[in-house]
């Protein structure tokens, strides 16, 4: 079956690839790219450990093919430190010791990021429902939220 | 080393976890994470039918399918005999563990493990499963425990013989063990009652629920050697389950621990492992299983589904004279569920003169239960915590006061024999007292449960490797999988013995050729266990920089002691020596008789009991019967808490999957015998907009018995959710929840019988 | 010191209270197999053992003092 | 070994070609996250997938004649954010951003949730009761249906081979009107509706309500537009014995099925009550107006 081949940009860089045409972005970031920090919880949609942001918008790639990232701009947790500097999300992550097992946390990371980029100062209920499209089992959420809102009280210079 | 009082430098500390940076950027690989050069992907074909006989299974046309490298049925896996199974597990049997990674002779739950093919790709492993043809004699079946249990239900294991019953019963049943607890005299404990409160209880089987599907790449060399990577809480477990199952030696695997994306008792098991190792075997290449969501469903092991009675007698001035349990517990469909564990846990808390407590271990077609946090006791609690709600009420006394009058303390019998030493129950039921949550008020249609909670926590098999590098710097190597975060708790205690700064200690997990052997993780054992080895390592290290800085100074070694990471000369009359630090030492190594490394490899005993009370808020939406949790906190006893932050993270989680017990999550069958809802859509685990936040509080009794007074914590805060939640629910509408889970649809018919 | 009441109905007749001499674990499983054969197999397979409230998960040469409360318990174990 | 073709057009025209020409098991794409559960869980391998995202037909919302024509493909976030359609037509939204997560909310359409034709879509309720056209094209060239004729059954749609809906046309908002909708589920989100209901209404100058339509959803194996709960609406003040008559044509007319999401018994007693907290909410904003 001949391949689709796609040009697409990954974490701000030209990227091209070949692939199946029902091969899912998740299956091509992982197998095709070697972009191992999306994760496979469940192929439905349900749990969010493979949300990248596409086009400004976090979505999970276990529900779109690969195919649909031609001309698209895609963001994985791979990208989201400059060079040697952790992104605050991730930082206060590590602060307050909202993650355990990390299986959840890259998912969690992309999406509180698309959260602060769109809402720069959520409430607990805003922060709790955004990220309700992720799954974890390990924390609780506590941790996770007080992060989620102590990064974007840094993020606003309070 | 007494590390009972003085203030601690680094133990309390709230550190970033060696791990995290990893975890945070993408970077750390869990087990689907890895792949080979020229590797298969391995795919299993799983039985659709609750109870079926394996006529035959014809692989003929899945063998020549291009791609397909190599295909594999019971017959490839050998016959092995009956043996004990002990990993810091519930016993369970190998001959068990090898018809449950490939059922052989007869497929006894919905997915069902009955062959396996690898194939050069995915989709062609899919397409050669499909041309498996199997002939299955379909049988009835039974799930749930109390037919399982009645004399003419379908036999699961037809020659199985209940244990525990004298004389030894000649008819085979689906009950395969009966266990029994007691102290003192029942009958004449509830004749001295008051008031005496029976109800009966049922649960539902719920899954552990973590994230990560499991996953394992094996690969074997022509020597016959194999090399494992793969998610599990124990990989010297996976070694030697393996091992037993395909009759190798343990030489033969070395299995890599990669990071376990979540376990909570249902990955101290082998499913897939030994599959991939024999496939890789017989193909001479790499073979990777990632099992999907459906798969971790239909064919892992949830927790069991169960039927309990509790009866509970007290005076009228609320001592408790008599307690009586009946506890029956789906075992899924080989024997060996944790009922013995919910018997010995479901009066733990309480200092109790008559007890009784019985267990039926009842196999049913589902699939085999595994360890689930605490096993059995968040179910024996529901029922015992529920009960003793109700006596309070029907005493007129606070549900705390009953708990404090009866509190267990140093020397109370625990309910399976056993005195306790120093244990922190009477402390959490005071920090509940003193906090604000008890008196703050409620809104309408609001209600307060309270609960408590126990585990005896363990110790077992632990191994610990201190090597100091030759710039001072330090790795310490352990042998239990982390998946809480004890790599940050292992650093801060080899950082306070040696006494150096944390940023100069890296921990890792070392692979089965590089550490000593170590028990699986679970059982709340690992901070405790691998504390005391690590603290061990940490002063045999220190022993031997005394002994290096002795030959330095050209002293006797006795001279010398390690004080705030130094050698110092213990008094003047030894000599006039500025104390020389650990990097100072380590640089001298070469010459002082080479690099210094520091082991520990033991049995940790004295593992210190962990209790907990919890108490919630509920809001009951009388119209839809939904339940929403408004406020929640959890009080549990951790002796010491090494590292703070992820001590308050097992309160949190715990509390998290015991209100997703208690509410929402269910296995649901058809009356086909399939599981109707393998998936996260339909098992409803709560999400982040489910939950308050999870106020925590740790009170520290410490465990004489640890170097640091430290208390296993991670399954004690499991136990009390469910009856914190019930209790909650009968304050807010009266009605008294006996059945899990308390979805919306039970709780609206409740309430209308209660009309 | 106490049997489980599955140990005791098994092999000892339904009596659990039983008093025996023995310094240390292994001398009281020899001496509980004397009294009731076939029972040590199964103690040593897969008991733990609690001498006055300290629980050990592999029991062998533990010490048992004179008047020791000594417990066979079932392996505990964790998830 | 079925493998599948996946195509991009960029006109609707293409789009029918493509589908006139395919053999059959072809599968229109626009969020996808219904349509790749399907074929992940392996319910069926498309042998064609055509994705309608390059289409601006599709994938934009335009004001028409002051109601709103939305493309199928737009996404529920995007809905969300537009201030106009949310301010006319809050019910719609709020069903549409109600279908899952964000992630969810990023990528799942009108046109997909209408086309998956589910019992317990989110959407079609507030559709229906909105009045929504759909604008369909085929190899016959355009024709527009009411949203309340597309779903026929569980998975079935009354589309004729090769046709797909375009476009969604909600009509424009009457003065003191306004609409709403809620769902049960057991969770507070990513559940699938136990049961929904939507209420869109208008009131006359002295409070009296002059025109209803009550809808529910996952009580029936469509979407269910209620007459009997409308009439008892219709010329009341809309007090509380207009709302007990609502809820009880509302329990009337469920015809529900048991299943591991809810009983038979438990949709039919929620849908009463959903249906009059549904007509509150659209009341209070009808009466903002």
């Amino acid at each position: 079956m001949k391949k689709s081949h796609v040009t697409t940009t990954i974490n701000g860089e030209p990227v091209e690839f070949l692939c199946e045409p029902q091969q899912t972005l998740l299956d091509v970031l992982r197998d095709e790219l070697n972009l191992t920090g999306s994760k496979e919880g469940c192929s439905s949609g349900d749990c969010g450990a493979c949300s990248v942001i596409m086009d400004g918008r976090v979505v999970c790639t276990c529900l779109a093919l690969g195919v649909e990232a031609e001309g698209r701009s895609i963001d994985t947790i791979e990208g989201m430190a400059e060079g040697e500097t952790l992104h605050p999300l991730q930082r206060w992550f590590l602060e307050e010791a909202a993650l355990q097992c990390g299986f959840c946390t890259p998912g969690f990371l992309v999406a509180a990021k698309a959260l602060l980029d769109r809402n720069p100062d959520p409430t607990e209920t805003e922060v709790r429902y955004w990220l309700a499209g992720n799954l974890c089992r390990c924390t609780g959420y506590d941790k996770i939220v007080r992060a989620v809102l102590s990064a974007g009280a840094e993020m606003r210079g309070q | 080393m007494d590390g009972q009082t003085r203030d601690f430098k680094w133990i309390g500390k709230r550190t970033v976890r060696p791990d995290g940076v990893d975890k945070v950027t993408g970077r750390a690989n869990f087990g689907a994470d890895f792949s080979l050069p020229g590797m298969l992907v391995g795919k299993v074909l799983r039985s659709p039918h609750a109870h079926a006989r394996i006529l035959s299974i014809d692989t003929g046309k899945a063998r020549v399918l291009p791609g397909v490298k190599a295909v594999i049925t019971a017959a490839d896996l050998p016959d092995i005999p009956s043996e004990e199974a002990h990993f810091g597990e519930d016993p369970t049997d190998f001959r068990y563990v090898s018809h449950n990674v490939m059922a052989r002779g007869k497929a006894l739950y919905d997915g069902h493990v009955v062959a396996a093919v690898a194939a050069t790709s995915e989709a062609i492993a899919e397409a050669a499963l499909g041309l498996i043809e199997v002939e299955y004699d379909i049988l009835p079946h039974v799930l749930d425990v109390e037919d399982a249990m009645k004399p003419d239900a379908p036999l699961v294991i037809e020659d199985l013989i209940t244990q525990g019953i004298t004389p030894t019963p000649k008819k085979p049943s689906n009950i395969a063990k009966r266990i029994q607890y007691d102290l003192g005299d029942i009958a004449a404990g509830f004749k001295k009652a008051d008031v005496v409160i029976k109800r009966r209880f049922t649960t539902k089987p719920v899954h552990q629920g973590y994230i990560e599907p499991h996953a394992v790449v094996a690969s074997t060399s022509e020597d016959g050697q194999s090399l494992v990577w793969c998610s599990s809480q124990g990989h010297f477990m996976v070694r030697a389950s393996c091992a037993k199952l395909l009759g190798l030696d343990v030489s033969q695997l070395r299995v890599m621990p990669a990071e376990i994306g979540g376990g909570f008792g249902g990955k101290v098991t082998v499913y897939q492992e030994p599959l991939a190792v024999l496939m890789s075997r017989k193909t001479g290449r790499p073979v990777k299983m990632v099992m999907s969501r459906e798969e971790v469903f239909r064919g892992t092991g949830p927790t069991s589904g169960s039927v309990m009675t509790v009866k509970i007698g007290a005076t009228k001035k609320g001592k408790i004279t008599a307690a009586e349990a009946t506890l029956a517990f789906q075992a899924g469909a080989y024997p060996g569920s944790p009922v013995g564990l919910g018997c010995m846990t479901a009066f733990a808390p309480y200092d109790l003169e008559n007890v009784k407590t019985v267990g039926y271990d009842v196999v049913v077609n589902r699939p085999k239960a595994t360890a689930y946090r605490a096993p059995g006791a968040p179910l024996a609690a529901f029922a015992a915590e529920s009960v003793l709600d109700e006596l309070a009420k029907a005493l007129n006394i606070a549900p705390l006061e009953l708990r404090e009058k009866n509190a267990a303390r140093e020397g109370t019998q625990a309910p399976y024999g056993p005195r306790f030493g120093v244990i922190g129950y009477v402390a959490t039921l005071q920090a509940l007292r003193d906090h604000p949550h008890y008196m703050a008020p409620l809104g309408p249609n609001q209600g307060r449960g309270i609960a408590s909670g126990f585990w005896m926590n363990f110790g077992g098999q632990s191994s610990a490797v201190i090597n100091v590098n030759e710039d001072g710097t330090v790795v310490v190597t352990l042998g239990h999988p982390d998946i809480g975060g004890s790599r940050a708790s292992m650093a801060l205690m080899a950082a306070e013995v040696l006494g150096i700064d944390i940023t100069k200690v890296r921990a890792i997990i070392g692979d089965t050729h590089s550490i000593g052997l170590s028990d699986i993780t679970g059982g709340s054992k690992v901070t405790f266990a691998s504390g005391m080895a690590v603290v061990k390592a940490a002063n045999d290290v220190t022993g031997q920089l005394r002994a290096r800085a002795a030959m330095i100074w050209e002293v006797d070694a006795d001279g010398v002691v390690w004080e705030d990471g130094h050698a110092v000369a213990s008094s003047t009359n030894v000599g006039e020596f500025e104390p020389l630090s650990l990097a100072q030492i380590a640089a001298m190594a070469a010459k002082t008789g080479g690099p210094i490394s520091g082991h520990a490899s033991i049995n940790a005993k004295g593992a210190g009991p962990g209790f907990g009370t919890h108490i919630c808020d509920v809001e009951v939406d009388r119209e839809t019967g939904r339940v929403t949790v408004v406020r929640y906190t959890a009080i549990q006893d951790a002796g010491r808490a090494i590292h703070p932050s992820y001590v308050e993270g097992q309160l949190q989680g715990g509390a998290a999957q015991g209100i997703g017990w208690a509410l929402n999550e269910e296995y649901v069958y058809g009356d086909d015998g399939r599981l109707q809802n393998p998936g996260f859509l339909d098992y409803r685990m709560p999400v982040a907009s489910d939950l308050p936040m999870i106020d925590t509080v740790i009170v520290e009794v410490p465990n004489p018995n640890h170097p640091f007074g430290v208390r296993g914590v991670g399954e004690v805060p499991i136990v009390p959710p469910l009856a914190a939640v019930a209790n909650a629910i009968e304050d807010a509408i009266g009605v008294r929840m006996t059945d899990l889970p308390m979805s919306p649809p039970r709780i609206l018919a409740a309430l209308e019988d209660k009309l | 010191m106490v049997l489980t009441n599955e140990l005791g109905n098994q092999f000892a007749g339904g009596e659990t209270k039983v008093e025996v001499q023995a310094k240390n674990v292994r001398q009281l499983i020899r001496a509980l197999e004397e009294r009731y054969p076939g029972m040590g197999p199964e103690l040593e397979a897969g008991m733990a053992v609690a001498i006055d409230g300290e629980i050990y998960a592999d029991p062998f040469m533990e010490p048992i003092g004179p008047d020791s409360e000594v417990y066979f318990l079932p392996r505990i174990g964790g998830g | 070994m079925n493998a599948m073709r996946y195509e991009a057009p960029g006109s609707i025209d293409e789009v029918v070609a493509l589908l006139a020409a395919a053999d059959g098991t072809a599968r229109v794409l626009a969020g996808g996250t219904d349509l790749l559960v399907q074929m992940q869980s392996g319910l069926f391998k498309p042998g064609l997938i055509v994705d309608v995202k390059k289409i601006a037909e599709a994938t934009t919302i335009t004001a028409e004649d002051d109601g709103f024509r939305i493309g199928a493909a737009v996404c529920g976030a995007e809905l969300g954010e537009h201030t106009a359609l949310k301010e006319a037509w809050p019910g719609v939204v709020e069903a549409a951003e109600l279908i899952g997560s964000v992630q969810i909310q990023a990528r799942a359409s009108l046109g997909g949730n209408l086309c998956n034709a589910s019992p317990a879509a989110d959407s079609v309720p507030a559709l229906i009761a909105a009045g929504a056209i759909c604008s369909i094209a085929g190899p016959k060239g355009r024709r527009e249906a009411p949203a309340r004729e597309i779903a026929t059954g569980p998975g079935k749609t009354s589309l004729r081979k090769g046709e797909i809906v375009v476009s969604i046309h909600l009509p424009a908002q009457s003065p003191r009107s306004s609409d709403a909708y809620l769902r049960f589920i057991p969770r507070t989100e990513m559940d699938i509706a136990v049961v929904g209901a939507a209420v869109s209404l208008s009131l006359d100058e002295n409070g009296l309500c002059s025109a209803a339509r009550v809808v529910l959803g996952a009580i029936a194996p469509t979407a269910l537009l209620v007459a009997e709960a409308a009439d008892a609406l219709n010329g009341s003040p809309v007090d509380d014995a207009a709302l007990e008559r609502l809820a009880t044509a509302a329990r009337a007319a469920c015809r529900p099925i048991d299943d591991k999401r809810g009983t038979v018994e438990y949709r039919t007693k929620v849908a009463g009550v959903l249906a009059r907290r549904a007509t509150g909410i659209a009341l209070e904003r009808a009466r903002r107006k």
